[in-house]
């Protein structure tokens, strides 16, 4: 079942939910100031607060998508400004690779925004909110990925995957050899 | 079982205008877990805070959720009006519904559903936080200071005054460092000897003061507040407490031809010397490198081949067999002064730099550096302050100075500012035209930066009332022509070459941080940038201190520095060990990494990323006591609590307080299916 | 194929070794011999079947082996760069333990068949192609002939290339239907050198991160995070996907991330320890054009 | 007691003599064409075909290089996906009846209140056709313990609902060893009913109610076989093929199980465990794709606050967390002991509380093993060790590691 198939749900009733892990000192601080110089933005996003995005786990991001997030933000503060001066650059190195990871396996890369916001950057944070809801919403939800557990209600068990039709059930399981002759070619090793 | 309260907060109308505070109160009220969720107007006023320490002994909560401002507000209030209740302050926390909703949301029903998300989120969190306690740390209020120019003595000085004890380290035999050599200062061309000489006095003789000259820290031990530092006193040959400072053995010394490193080999000293006439202390060492005896005794002579200074020395003060000892220092802060050396351009070129041969520094006689010209014009100078040029004495009447030499060259130097190299100068071009009001003082540069009290005025006085000649541009090449010294050069506003018969050139060359420096920052765990500067732990807001607690920076090891900025930034690293020392115990935010040494594998990633120093490795031993493992332990006296670590550890084995995996896996969990 | 079995009798009699960990040939092929005394070393052997990475029993964990005293290990180029990580990752220290280093040519997909297979492209582990690491350094004993190059196998880029192409919905798919097959047996973990932990992630219930339900949800966490953590590390030794029950092609993933790891931090996986991984450093100026 | 049901009577006897097969109660044949138009309307029917088909998967799945592909059991729509006669199925029949993760129930807190719902236990009737017969026979040896202590629904269910026809097997390689097992390639227990292949399509027996009850119901599919000699040469035919295939897998492996029984029960500590732990790597492939290995774990999986799910997932005794103390200590503190675990449940353990082994010679273990430990070969090292009698002191201690060294 591809994406494109449910994306076809009707878009005016989707509202994302974007889950939003963000360093303590520089992006949740912009947040305040978005805040405080009331500034208006999509309300899809609920932010979890931690000291610093060296401190933000590619688990987080795994996890919140499985728990129905359509997109994910994971800011913190400009190179240099790190208040614990590298925890953001540990960060941008981990998250560089797990994006490609992420995209590899098949989650769109645009569900993921990552960005430098600062104290200061107030407005920044703002357009990186609305930004990352109207992106979302153009892709739609992320049932795929939310209903992967379902996928094997099928529990490994060919006859559930039978009635429940699920993606991914093991009847599929040849569906691959197909797929495989026709992109990754020749039998593994 | 958790019992919560969660308290949500009208803010006037600030919240309550866009969000439904009763709906979260009622839909906060049906959550797990949750005992009681009330509104109130201003939950911070004294009555709001009255209702929730109330509510806290009323229901006996194991946690408290307020739903107000952002946590950057009023968090602290609110933990402290729970602690007044007798609950722990960290089982608190704040929903921010106003910054990050009412304020940005006008759909009232979509920031009503978004604030009650949000609610739940950290009550999930709360069910999880744990009750935590202030890290307190023993202070050991000892300092110390890690060299004795003016930036080292300063600190000292400010530290001592301030009532407690330091110990002061310098590698040389007397303490004054580079501002004992200058001359005069700018910009007020008083005598530099003059104001430093009473502070090396005072810093010698105050009661709380521990002086090791010709020491260097040989290794640096522990932690903020708790450092233990061994100091390598290399052997000086001379009994300190007998020496009187009389002088006879120097007199006496047969080895007499030692380029003076005072005089930056100008003058020539004896192998027994004391660096200058008012060095501090003033106890000669023998410099065991040049000494007849000693170089004997490398030769493996049977007889030693001299013994004049200890034949000369009544109080018998003289010992040759004396070895470097070591002594450990228990200090609860230092400071690191090490200060500065100039960029030796001669042809001899280390660590892959390419110098600048094409300027006969080192060759030609007549081509010096700023610091032998601060020596020749210095009435304790060689030349007795009368301006005589090194290869005839004669009095130079044409010098050139040259700026950037080396500083802003990133092809063939250094690619930063030496920054006082301008002043310097402008200062040089006076103090010759003083001496030789009928000589010509060319000045080559590249841009006259002068920033600073009374510094454009004192540049502009060396040009406009002493007549230096100022001339926009780099030099090509300096050689010997007869007994003139020609350069070559170009100015860059008049577009055309200038050729200079010289009788003299000082050549402003740039500042870089002393040798071995890199040695000291790996012993403090200290890191330095690509030039060798240690860096602060902050460029705008932590420029003195580093990222290792407890150790701070003043003067030019941290970047090159003048007189002024020096002893203001000593002063502010005083103000900070003065701080640090104002208690017995230091308090720490307890929210810092624990590993469970029981899963951790001992691969290191967390050392690898501590940008702290705060991960140790522990034997792991078996039953028989044998070493059989390693695992990470971080030190919560150390620990800044970023949790880099965390990420990083594959196994999961290490916690942050506060931001536990427990407690972020609920947050995360409690967004499910909003 | 005697200087390999005289040099382990070698240490095994000088005693630099209590035991030699090599190959043997076993009914099905070749298999991991663990030798404790002369007479034994004439069972080892050396040729394209021998595809297992016996750095895996250097892990510090696995008491039964070093129950058997001092090890010597018999290492290909592939075998001394998960050494080189055991090293560097302070899981073993390099006097613990003795590496007996032989030239290869290339091994076969399989340690199957009576007989080493001729290598061809067909039959040449997908692993060889590009090996940089044929004669490793850094052993105590270097042992057989310099061999060719092994012959060009189908590559693994090349098949990464293909799903790359494909559209991220079809990866998806692609993904879903392997990871679906996967039972969370942890092979993969078992049989990789540098999945060391003291206690796996997964192993960790408070909280339980990865769900070890293996249901697809579980097995993207799972393999997401496998793949994660050997980001940077993985030798490409193969034998994750070999030992999978399922035929999962875990291959894929560990080769993308090495191209990932070069790609975006000029870094590819060292038999010398002293080269720090790149996950764990940093530069100032790393890619971030990813990053708003 | 369903799933006692199925395994209609074919209880080896207690005496150690290895099962045969029993007396068909109808025979009949089935053409190439009539299984192909069979597993057709299967698929349109409700009843959904399990048989064996070419293996899916990108990875490693074709095996040794040159190998024949591999197969697995899966649901099938079209003869094209049949493999039979292909190589052993990767896993073994038991993921359609312990699956690798089941829902045993979700729980949903309502204000005060935890509402459960358990997992729905009415399967829809289903058919394995071309089962293996060492897979079929794994059905009935796990019966027992599933029905033990404490009837265990889920797995019951399934049970009743699914009708089994083995195919009589050819033998695969040297890692067979069903005949030193008590059963044989050809052996019917846990079937409902049989094909062997014979000219032009597969003689058809059935052995319980399911297994008439399914001919029955597709009556079309099969044929009386041809009356006369046409009749006795297709069941020579099929004879000659068992007993072709009976004699390659007998050279394999013989074995004296009370011997082996009786080393195990006095060798707990022998060196010889200490032989074999070293080479595990202590996957538990051996476990995964083990027809009798039902060794299982019980999450629960949280959803969102206050809901989530129980459910019941595979699990192994060689992983060192399977026996792992909260406390950190661990009974089972290496790898030899857990493979020691492996042994002794399947042949010491099992046998001593039912009669029989916990094993079917499918040899599934040894081909899948990363580092080639081979069951057959450890036990034929055992029942060497128990034939010459060998104390703790022998056996192995101290010599060359790998079952090999220890055997000899």
């Amino acid at each position: 079942m591809s994406e494109a198939a449910i994306t076809d749900r009707d878009r005016a009733i989707f509202e994302p939910r974007i889950t939003a892990f963000v360093c303590n000192w520089c992006t949740y601080t912009g947040a305040d100031l978005a805040g405080t110089s009331r500034l208006p933005m999509a309300s899809n996003v609920r932010i979890i607060r931690l000291p610093c995005t060296g401190r933000i786990d590619h688990l987080f991001v795994v996890k919140a998508f499985e728990r129905g997030a359509d997109g994910v933000i994971v800011s913190g503060c400009h190179p240099a400004d790190c208040h614990y001066t590298a925890g953001n650059y540990h960060a941008r190195r981990r998250f560089g690779v797990f994006r490609e990871l992420l995209s590899f396996l098949g989650v769109d890369p645009r569900r993921l925004t990552f960005s430098w916001v600062s104290a200061s950057e107030g407005a920044k944070w703002a357009d990186v909110v609305n930004e990352t809801v109207a992106r979302v919403r153009e892709l739609g939800p992320f049932d795929t990925y939310h209903r992967l557990a379902d996928a094997s209600a099928a529990d490994g068990d060919p006859f559930a995957a039978l009635e429940a039709a699920a993606p991914g059930a093991a009847p599929q399981a040849a569906g691959n050899d197909a797929a495989l002759e026709a992109t990754v070619g020749r039998s593994a090793r | 079982m958790s019992r919560i309260g969660v308290f949500i907060c009208h803010c006037g109308e600030n919240i309550a205008r866009t969000v439904d505070c009763g709906a979260v109160a009622d839909a906060l009220r049906d959550h797990p877990g949750v005992t009681v969720a009330t509104d109130y107007k201003y939950m911070c006023s004294d009555p709001g805070q009255q209702l929730i320490k109330k509510a806290i002994e009323d229901n006996a909560l194991t946690g408290v959720v307020v739903c107000a401002c952002s946590p950057h507000m009023h968090e602290k209030t609110f933990r402290r009006a729970a602690a007044q209740a007798g609950l722990n302050p960290f089982v608190v926390e704040m929903a921010n519904i106003r910054e990050h909703c009412s304020w940005i949301h006008d759909d009232r029903e979509q920031a009503t559903a978004k604030a009650i998300d949000t609610a739940r989120t950290i009550v999930e969190k709360v069910k999880h936080n744990r009750p935590l306690q202030t890290i307190r740390i023993p202070v050991t209020r000892r300092a110390l200071v890690i060299g004795g120019g003016i930036a080292g003595i300063q600190a000292a000085l400010d530290i001592a005054d301030g009532g407690h004890e330091v110990v002061l380290v310098e590698k040389d035999p007397s303490i004054g460092g580079h501002m004992s050599q200058l001359s005069e200062t700018f910009p007020t061309l008083d005598c530099s000897q003059c104001i430093l000489t009473p502070r090396m006095v005072e810093a010698y003789q105050h009661p709380r003061i521990k002086l090791y000259t010709w020491s260097e820290v040989e290794k640096v031990d522990g932690y903020i507040g708790n450092f233990s530092v061994t100091i390598r006193k290399k052997a000086r040959s001379v009994d300190e407490d007998l020496c009187n400072g009389c002088g006879d053995c120097q007199a006496a010394c047969p080895s007499r031809r030692i380029a003076s490193e005072f005089d930056a080999g100008l003058s020539r000293r004896t192998a027994i010397y004391t660096p200058f006439p008012q060095a501090v202390p003033n106890i000669p060492v023998l410099d065991r490198e040049h000494c007849t005896l000693f170089k004997g005794r490398r030769k493996g002579l049977a007889k030693d081949a001299c013994g004049t200074c200890k034949e000369t020395c009544l109080k018998g003060a003289i010992d040759y067999d004396g070895e470097d000892t070591f002594v450990t220092e228990e200090v609860g802060a230092i400071v690191v002064a090490t200060g500065f050396q100039l960029y030796d351009i001669g042809r001899e070129q280390p660590e892959g730099l390419k110098g600048y041969g094409e300027y006969g520094y080192g060759d030609v006689p007549d081509v010096i550096d700023g610091l032998q010209f601060e020596r020749l014009a210095s009435a304790s100078g060689p030349a007795g302050g009368k301006m005589r040029r090194p290869s005839d004495g004669a009095e130079p009447k044409t010098v050139v100075f040259v700026k950037c030499v080396g500083s802003r060259d990133p092809e063939k130097g250094m690619s930063y500012c030496s920054k006082i190299c301008c002043m310097y100068t402008a200062k040089h071009t006076m103090l010759y035209k003083h001496k030789v009001p009928d000589g010509r003082a060319v000045v080559f540069y590249m841009d006259i930066r002068a920033a600073g009290k009374g510094y454009d005025e004192f540049s502009r006085r060396a040009i406009e009332e002493d007549g230096a000649e100022y001339i926009r541009g780099r030099v090509s090449r300096i050689f010997r022509d007869g007994d003139k010294v020609k350069v070559w050069g170009y100015d860059t506003l008049s577009n055309r070459q200038v050729v200079v018969d010289a009788d003299m050139v000082v050549l402003a060359t740039a500042v870089r941080p002393q040798p071995g420096i890199a040695e000291l920052a790996q012993k403090l765990s200290v890191s330095y940038d690509q030039d060798g500067f240690l860096n602060e732990a902050h460029p705008k807001l932590r420029p003195v201190e580093t990222n290792t607690a407890g150790i701070y920076l003043a003067g030019a090891c941290q970047a090159p520095r003048d007189i002024p900025e020096s002893v203001a930034m000593a002063g502010a690293t005083a103000a900070k060990v003065l701080g640090l020392f104002s208690a017995d115990e230091l308090e720490r935010d307890p929210s810092v990494a624990l590993v469970n040494e029981r899963t951790c594998s001992g691969c290191f990633n967390c050392e690898r990323v501590c940008p702290y120093g705060a991960i140790e490795r522990r034997d792991v031993c078996d039953m028989e006591g044998h070493v059989c493992g390693h695992v990470a332990y971080v030190n919560p006296g150390v620990c800044q609590g970023c949790g880099t670590c965390v990420a990083v550890c594959p196994s999961k084995s290490v916690e942050l307080a506060g931001f536990t995996d427990d407690q972020v896996y609920a947050e995360i969990n409690a967004l499910a299916g909003w | 194929m005697s200087e390999l079995q005289d040099t382990a009798r070698r240490l095994l009699d000088e005693g630099a070794a209590q035991v030699v960990i090599g190959w043997e040939a076993g009914r099905r092929g070749a298999r991991p011999a663990f030798v404790t005394d002369a007479a034994g070393c004439d069972r080892l052997i050396f040729d394209a079947r021998c595809v297992h990475d016996l750095a895996t029993f250097l892990n510090p964990r696995r008491s039964q082996v070093a129950d058997l005293g001092r090890a010597a290990v018999v290492v290909k180029g592939c075998d001394a760069k998960a050494v080189a990580g055991l090293l560097r990752e302070a899981q073993l220290a390099r006097d613990q333990v003795v590496l007996i280093g032989v030239r290869c040519g290339g091994v076969a997909a399989g340690p199957e068949g009576p007989e080493p297979p001729a290598l061809t492209a067909d039959t040449v582990a997908a692993r060889c192609h590009g090996c940089d690491v044929r004669e490793p350094a850094s052993v105590d004993v270097l042992v057989g002939e310099p061999q060719p190059e092994p012959p060009v196998a189908a590559t693994l880029d090349e098949r990464v290339a293909a799903l790359d192409a494909l559209s991220p919905a079809e990866r998806l798919a692609f993904w879903t239907t392997e990871l679906s097959r996967c039972t969370q047996c942890y092979a993969c973990r078992q049989a990789c050198p540098l999945c060391y932990c003291e206690r796996c992630v997964v192993e960790k219930t408070e909280p339980q991160w990865v769900e070890t339900s293996p249901h697809a949800r579980g097995n993207f966490a799972w393999h997401l995070t496998r793949a994660q953590h050997l980001a940077g590390r993985c030798v490409g030794c193969g034998e994750c996907e070999r030992a999978c029950p399922v035929g999962i092609p875990l291959g894929l993933i560990n080769r993308k991330l090495q191209q990932v790891v070069y790609e975006l931090y000029g870094y590819t996986v060292s038999d010398d320890p002293a080269v720090p991984a790149p996950i764990g450093a940093y530069a100032v100026d790393d890619t971030q054009d990813f990053i708003r | 007691m369903n799933g006692r049901a199925a395994d209609s009577g074919h209880d080896r006897a207690a005496d150690g003599v290895a099962t045969q097969s029993a007396a068909p109660r109808r025979v009949l044949l089935l053409t190439h064409d009539g299984l192909a138009t069979l597993v057709e309307e299967l698929a349109t029917a409700d009843a959904a075909a399990v048989a064996p088909a070419w293996a899916g998967g990108a990875g490693r799945a074709a095996g040794a290089p040159g190998a024949p592909r591999e197969t697995e059991y899966r649901a099938v729509t079209g003869a094209a996906e049949l493999a039979f006669g292909g190589r052993l199925p990767r896993l073994s029949l038991k993921q359609f009846f312990l699956p690798p993760t089941e829902v045993l129930f979700t729980w949903r807190r309502t204000a005060g209140d935890v509402e459960l719902t358990a997992a729905p236990t009415d399967v829809p009737a289903r058919v394995v056709l071309g089962a293996r017969p060492c897979d079929a026979a794994a059905l009935p040896i796990v019966d027992r313990v599933m029905n033990w202590d404490y009837a265990d629904e889920l797995w019951n269910a399934r049970r009743a609902a699914t009708t089994v026809f083995s195919l009589a097997c050819g033998v695969e390689d040297e890692s067979c060893f069903c005949s030193a097992v008590f059963l044989e390639p050809a052996a019917t227990r846990g079937s409902d009913g049989s094909l062997t292949p014979v000219d032009g399509g597969y003689l058809v027996e059935t052995f319980s109610d399911k297994g008439e009850a399914f001919v029955a119901a597709h009556a079309d599919r099969f044929a009386e076989p041809p009356a006369g000699a046409a009749g006795d040469e297709l069941r020579a035919q099929a004879e000659a093929f068992r007993a072709a295939a009976r004699e390659r897998v007998a050279a394999n492996l013989r074995l004296d199980h009370d011997r082996v029984r009786d080393w195990l029960e006095h060798h707990f500590d022998d060196p010889f465990w200490a032989t074999l732990g070293p080479r595990c790597n202590g996957c538990g492939v051996c476990s995964s794709v083990c027809p009798t290995c039902h060794c299982f774990d019980i999450v629960d999986e949280p959803e969102s606050v206050g809901h989530g799910v129980r459910r019941r997932n595979w699990d192994t005794c060689q992983a060192c967390v399977f026996t792992l103390h909260a406390s950190g200590h661990n009974p089972r503190a290496d790898q030899n002991a857990r493979y020691r675990q492996r042994v002794e449940h399947k042949f010491l353990v099992y046998p001593t509380r039912f009669g029989d082994v916990l094993c079917t010679g499918c040899g599934r273990c040894s081909r899948a093993c990363p580092t080639g430990q081979d069951l057959s070969e450890v036990l034929a090292a055992i029942d060497g060790l128990s034939r010459s009698g060998a104390g703790p002191d022998t056996g192995g201690a101290g010599r060359s590691h790998g079952a090999e060294g220890a055997a000899s």
